[in-house]
């Protein structure tokens, strides 16, 4: 961030609008034997999970605890895709030029969101009625979470997938026309024929964009609420903590974050799309990435502290049942990979300025989030009384058995297959933003140097 | 010094059953602790002093109807929330489980009485007066508090330490309910209550009454309570309820 | 043996920028002249050359003694004075992280000011030629060499169509 | 960036150095009667100090009132500095060059004021001495590192020394040029204070990473203050309203909120009385308003957990003192200015383009938000402290003394008076910084127009 150096002008500046077209064009027909080998293994994967769950499901829906880690892997997958999509619609609002080559990359994760609504069914049976607890609906009727969660939460994908949709339709147009389709072929895509790229249509298309995001960034902070509180803290005896909400959506939002650097970085070693995502982006997001990395320092810190200066007795317990007895190792782990080894890997510009660099430590950070997630979901579904208001004896530690792991494992690469899939039917770079953004960066002389010259238009 | 010798730690048990609110007690803490006059501007202020209060909770309706009373004093908490919050050790915990306040380091930033949950904590808005026939009756071994300086009930620390010095400094006996009592090393509140409510004495001496009591009413069933006990403070002074015959409890609604 | 400078005035960056090659030819190096500017130009604008600093050293050394300082407050005065206050421990940890994080970004403030003033080479006490038209938007060339070369210097300055060469130290100009 | 237009650099001197070598008439009354109201506020401290705390409006259980709310308030106004000139520097905005002296200078004053609320509050400042400068060997007694009253100095302490020296450094270029441009005792002074300042290559690129870096350290210190503040609230566990763990972040965005606001204001009044036109433009109105529009509704949010999760638990005491806030008089009227004037008039107004240009109707609704923001630490504080607490018959309110309510009003006469005085030594908008700003516009053609652009060295 601190040493200047020369500028450096993204290569594909001085490729033509159309040689882009053609090249993520052709990319996108031609995904290769080797997606459809991983397609296949993660299909593989995803079928035992299935069983997994199938097994769950004979078990019957009664005993909780047994859910936990299936209730964790889909809080995982719910707050990894779907805040995903915010990252593209939050750098769209801010006009910054390096998010283009990365934008539909975020968006696409919007149809992820569809399998994690799909994963969230079967918890509906499993979330007890909120009769004589604590819960966010107070004195409602008792099945009020599993009906507002269901709708927060389908609204939040059915929002995500029309963003990616408008985003992309200008994309989908070109690649009618390149590929020479007649509106027939096309009829499953009932706006393609309506789109002429008029100044008009592009500045609908901007409008609507923009309430779409507006809509879907409040919209995505409430279903980390409903989600995070329904579905963990109300589940933990004597756990009242304001702050939980926002640090669930933090934890989302980095981890999102990371999630998209790990997709550039197998999208550069495994295609030739590689090129339009550069050092610029990975460097500007490891910034994002490091600055969230304190976010979920700074408010773990607020409520852990917050809580061990009160010393009730709720609160001494909550911590010793998810921070310091009970689910320690859980903690650790998380505490560790979600804040200290990636602070300490991105806090040094020279490995943050590099591909590698952010790329591991979001790794770690991926890896650490579904620790965290553990720690609260399975340790919220293994509490056997609700009605309690303060945590005396704590349950025991719920160890991951056979089964936990095959529904986690199924369940991640589910996910991961779902991703894969859709980048059949929108091209993973978004080639209008590309060309937008050649048309608004230009690469000057000035006096003795070369400078690139971004354009602001209001 | 005998204190390092035995190591005690003072409590109280306040039998809300005994309690008739004649509030000889809080006249007999005014007395005893230097504490100036609470005139009826004092009150309307809500700046007024007291040490121990009576609360006083009507019960029922008209015909019917009952006047509960409950003394209230600082609880000397061993997880006391005025405590830490001091900025200058003002407060702290001693090692007879008493919440000590030591005057002269007291800077007044009035935070203690914030943190505490019982409101037993009392500020000095105003220079202390008193009327001239009042200068002698102030009592020598006790601390006159000036203006900006944060005050609360001590247990009368000065006759304890009185009562190390002449019991078990001279005597070399330990002290015991009867020699605090013989000697008039009570607190005040304990002296003057005619009913016997307020009973004071040593926790870590087993044949204590306290000690007794707790056993005997810490129990299911028993009449045992802690005021605020959610809060986790561990007050040393602890409450037994009320007997009543249509048994409802007025007061455990509020611990 | 001596050096001396002198100081060519432009009225406008892009005849400073040419007038440096004039410079190079005439046998100076890049280590010879430097650029005063009344406002920060883009890196490399005059083609010099970029001047070397070791900044990010100094507030890591400050922090580092800024926590040592701190802990050895706090973990003492605790130790000092050991007195219970709310049934906490007397080595509070999470309470002394405060005060220690405060500490160690007041040390590597401190250190990171007086790194900017010694890296600028600042305070400057010996005068250089300088004018004050360079804050009001010429440009200077500052040339350090030998003072046999300084004639060359200053003619190469002329033909790089410099306003006028300075020798002397600027005076104040009224506002 | 319409209404830029090119000025030669001996013009920039002139117009941002108006304020030191003309003064009007205006200002100079304007400065008389500040300091009138500065001495009043003197002279009741004196007062008070004189007769004992009696005088005030306190009593039991309200022991904290008008004092502490001010203090947090002006802490809060206090985080405008760091906010604009870090963040925005590290973001590379543009349209932060006009706005950061005046944030830093504004930063420095307020805490300068925030300090001395605390040592009013205790009434008997020579005893304080003890405790912000408590290290007196002679007592053999140290303070208590678990009070957060101590962690609130060390925190004020270090933001203001590192402000202080933030300015300074970024104020040697500008005193150069005054050095340059004064005679006699003022020439000698300013000399001494740009160090011999050249305008080299390496003093340029120093000066640029002394922004950077110091921004960057600064940051954290900026969070900290306001977490630690907060905490005197947050940990105290007998303080049903005060003891929640959201209420770092919340105090921290808060203060964002009302310090940007300020400096808004700041800004336009600036501009009105030393005729800044040319640099302090409609369109650095339009970015901060959109700036405080996110800052805001962040700021709601987490508001919105706040109030909720003090409801969640539905214990007594807390219940009884949101009714208390929210419908008994006079509070409830209170709950609702801070809640219109601070968000519900503002935003709104702020989502209109025409507005975020309109000079007047900024530093109304600039204005309103602070009005709101101090009624928001009145509502937090005061009936908090309220509280229906068990045992007690002394549920009694506060109303502020005439005593306090003229301290309250020297504080912000005293703010005012010492930033136009120092307008008076120093140019409160960078000269470098938009000179710099000058040489990076630039210009781009699109089609038929020119678009504006900035030259960007990463």
């Amino acid at each position: 961030m601190h040493e200047s150096h020369h500028v450096v002008a993204p290569s594909y500046l001085d490729m033509t609008a159309q040689e882009i077209t053609n090249d993520v064009l052709e990319r996108h027909h031609s995904p290769g034997n080797q997606f459809w080998t991983v397609a296949m293994i993660l299909g593989g994967l995803f079928v035992v999970g299935l069983v997994g769950l199938f097994m769950l499901v004979s078990d019957g829906f009664d005993n909780k605890s047994n859910w936990g880690y299936y209730a964790a892997t889909f809080a995982y997958v719910f707050s990894l895709s779907q805040t995903a999509v915010l990252v593209s619609v939050a750098l769209r609002m801010a006009k910054s030029h390096w998010r283009r080559p990365l934008a539909r990359i975020s968006e696409m994760f919007a149809i992820v969101g569809v399998y994690s609504f799909a994963m969230l069914v079967p918890l509906l049976w499993v979330l007890p009625s909120i009769e004589g607890r604590r819960s966010l609906w107070f004195e409602w009727p008792g099945n009020t979470p599993h009906i507002w969660d269901t709708m927060a939460l389908g609204s939040l994908v059915i929002c995500g997938l029309a963003i990616l949709y408008f985003a992309s339709l200008p994309d989908l147009v070109t690649d009618k026309e390149v590929s020479g389709k007649s509106d027939e072929d096309v009829s499953y895509h009932p706006l393609i024929p309506h789109w002429f790229g008029t100044p008009k249509h592009w500045q609908l298309q901007k409008i609507v964009l923009g309430l779409l995001g507006g809509f879907y960034f409040l919209m995505l902070i409430i279903v980390h609420m409903l989600i995070s509180v329904d579905f963990a803290m109300a589940l933990i005896p004597g756990w009242k903590d304001a702050i939980f909400p926002a640090f669930h959506a933090i934890n989302g939002i980095q981890a999102s974050i990371a999630l998209i650097i790990v997709t550039m970085f197998i999208l550069r070693s495994t295609s030739s799309l590689g090129k339009y995502l550069e050092l610029e982006q990975f460097w500007a997001l490891s910034k994002i990435l490091l600055a969230t990395c304190l976010l979920w320092f700074y408010f773990w810190w607020s409520s852990f502290f917050t809580y061990w200066y009160g010393r009730m007795p709720a609160e001494i317990g909550v911590l010793k049942y998810i921070m310091f007895e009970t689910y320690s190792t859980v903690f650790l782990l998380a505490f560790t990979m979600c804040f200290v080894i990636p602070f300490l890997i991105l806090v040094v510009n020279v490995v943050r300025k590099t591909i590698w660099g952010p790329t591991l430590a979001a790794t770690v950070i991926l890896i650490g989030t579904f620790f965290n997630q553990v720690r609260y979901y399975v340790a919220g579904f293994s509490v056997e009384d609700h009605t309690l208001h303060v945590l005396e004896n704590l349950p025991d530690f719920t160890s991951p058995g056979p089964i936990d792991f095959m529904v986690i494992v199924g369940g991640i690469s589910g996910a991961v297959l779902t991703y894969m899939l859709g980048t059949r039917l929108f091209p993973i770079i978004s080639i209008w933003e590309i060309k937008e953004g050649l048309m608004l960066q230009r690469v000057r002389k000035f006096m003795k140097r070369d400078i690139r010259v971004l354009a602001k238009p209001e | 010094m005998a204190t390092e010798t035995i190591n005690h730690k003072w409590g109280m048990v306040i039998d809300i059953d005994r309690c008739t609110g004649c509030q000889a007690c809080v006249v007999a803490c005014q007395a005893e602790n230097n504490i100036p006059l609470n005139t009826e501007d004092r009150f309307r202020q809500r700046r007024a002093i007291e040490w121990i209060r009576v609360e006083r909770y009507w019960e029922g309706e008209f015909p019917n109807i009952k006047a509960r009373f409950i003394p209230i004093l600082c609880q000397h908490c061993e997880n006391a929330p005025c405590e830490p919050v001091c900025p200058v050790y003002a407060t702290y915990h001693n090692n007879q489980g008493m919440n000590v306040q030591v005057y002269n380091r007291c800077v007044g930033t009035r935070y203690c009485a914030n943190n505490c949950s019982y409101q037993v904590r009392f500020f000095n808005f105003w220079e202390p007066v008193w009327p001239e026939s009042l200068k002698n009756q102030l009592n020598p071994d006790v601390t006159v508090r000036s203006r900006g300086i944060m005050e609360k009930c001590t247990f009368n620390i000065q006759r304890l330490r009185k009562a190390e010095r002449v019991i078990e400094g001279q005597r070399g006996e330990r002290i015991t309910d009867e020699n605090l009592k013989e000697g008039n090393f009570l607190p005040a509140c304990v002296q003057a209550c005619p009913t016997d409510t307020l009973i004071f004495g040593d926790w870590n001496d087993p044949s204590s009454k306290i000690s007794s009591l707790k056993e005997k009413h810490f129990v299911d069933g028993g009449r045992g309570y802690k005021l605020l006990d959610d809060l986790g403070t561990q007050p040393n002074v602890i409450y037994l309820k009320k007997v009543d015959i249509n048994a409802e409890h007025k007061v455990d609604a509020h611990a | 043996m001596a050096r001396k400078s002198i100081l060519g005035l432009f009225d406008n960056a892009d005849s400073a920028a040419d007038a440096t090659d004039v410079l190079l030819e005439a046998g100076a190096t890049q280590d010879d002249f430097d650029v005063l500017t009344g406002s920060p130009y883009p890196e490399g604008a005059f083609g010099e050359k970029d001047p070397v600093h070791h900044i990010y050293v100094f507030p890591i050394i400050g922090a580092l003694m800024g926590l040592t300082m701190a802990l050895v407050l706090t973990a003492g005065t605790q130790v000092a004075y050991p007195m219970v206050t709310g049934g906490k421990p007397i080595l509070a940890f999470p309470a002394m992280t405060i005060i220690c994080y405060e500490g160690t970004l007041l040390g590597a403030v401190l250190f990171t000011i007086i790194g900017i003033i010694f890296e600028s080479r600042l305070p400057r006490l010996r005068l250089d030629p300088y004018d004050a038209r360079i804050n009001e938007g010429y440009i200077g060339l500052l040339v350090t060499t030998e003072e046999e070369k300084l004639d060359d210097m200053e003619r190469a300055l002329i033909r790089g169509s410099a306003l006028e060469v300075v020798h002397e130290r600027g005076r104040a100009l009224r506002g | 960036m319409q209404e830029r237009v090119r000025i030669s650099d001996s013009q920039v001197n002139t117009d941002l150095t108006s304020s030191i070598f003309e003064s009007s008439k205006l200002y100079w009354i304007l400065v008389g009667f500040l300091a009138l109201v500065v001495l009043c506020g003197f002279t009741a401290a004196g007062y008070m100090f004189n007769r004992g705390l009696g005088v005030t409006g306190l009593n039991r259980p309200v022991m904290w009132g008008f004092f502490i709310t001010n203090f947090v308030f002006w802490i809060g106004i206090s985080h405008a500095g760091v906010m604009l000139s870090a963040i925005l520097r590290l973001v590379q905005a543009e349209w932060r060059r006009p706005a950061t002296r005046a944030a830093e200078v504004l930063t420095v004053f307020s805490l300068m004021t925030a300090m001395t609320m605390p040592l009013i509050h205790a009434g008997r400042p020579w005893r304080v001495a003890y405790w912000v400068f408590p290290y007196d060997w002679a007592r053999g007694i140290y303070p208590n590192v678990r009070s957060a009253l101590v962690w609130d100095p060390s925190a004020v302490f270090t933001y203001l020394t590192s402000s202080i020296l933030f300015v300074y450094i970024a104020l040697i270029p500008d005193f150069a040029v005054l050095r340059d441009r004064t005679t006699g005792v003022p020439h000698i002074i300013y000399s001494i204070l740009s160090l011999g300042w050249r305008g080299s290559v390496r003093q340029w690129k120093l000066q640029i990473i002394a922004g950077i870096l110091l921004s960057a350290i600064i940051l954290p210190i900026f969070v900290s203050v306001h977490s630690i503040v907060s905490w005197d609230f947050g940990t105290a566990m007998s303080v049903e309203a005060w003891h929640s763990t959201v209420f770092a972040p919340y105090f921290v965005i808060g203060a964002v909120h009302s310090g940007v606001s300020a400096v808004v204001t700041v800004m336009i009044i600036l501009r009105w009385m030393f005729h800044w036109e040319n640099y302090i433009r409609r369109e650095h109105m339009d970015s901060l308003a959109k700036l405080l529009i996110v800052v805001a509704t962040a700021w709601l949010f987490f508001f919105a957990l706040e109030f909720f999760f003090g409801l969640y638990a539905l214990e007594g005491p807390e219940v009884a003192l949101r009714e208390l806030q929210v419908f008994e008089a006079p509070w409830k009227w209170y709950f609702l200015t801070f809640l219109i004037t601070s968000y519900l008039i503002p935003v709104p107004m702020w989502l209109i383009p025409s507005v975020r240009r309109n000079l007047w109707l900024m530093a109304f609704t600039t204005i309103l938000v602070n009005v709101g923001m101090w009624f928001e630490r009145f509502i937090i504080i005061v009936p908090g402290l309220m509280r229906k607490q068990a045992f007690v018959f002394t549920w009694g309110g506060y109303t502020p003394s005439i005593v306090e309510v003229t301290i309250i009003t020297a504080t912000f006469a005293m703010v005012s008076m010492l930033v136009l005085l120092f307008a008076k030594v120093v140019p409160l908008i960078p000269i470098g910084d938009a000179k710099e700003g000058m040489i990076l516009h630039d210009e781009i053609k699109i089609g038929k127009v020119m678009v504006p652009a900035v030259m960007r060295e990463e």
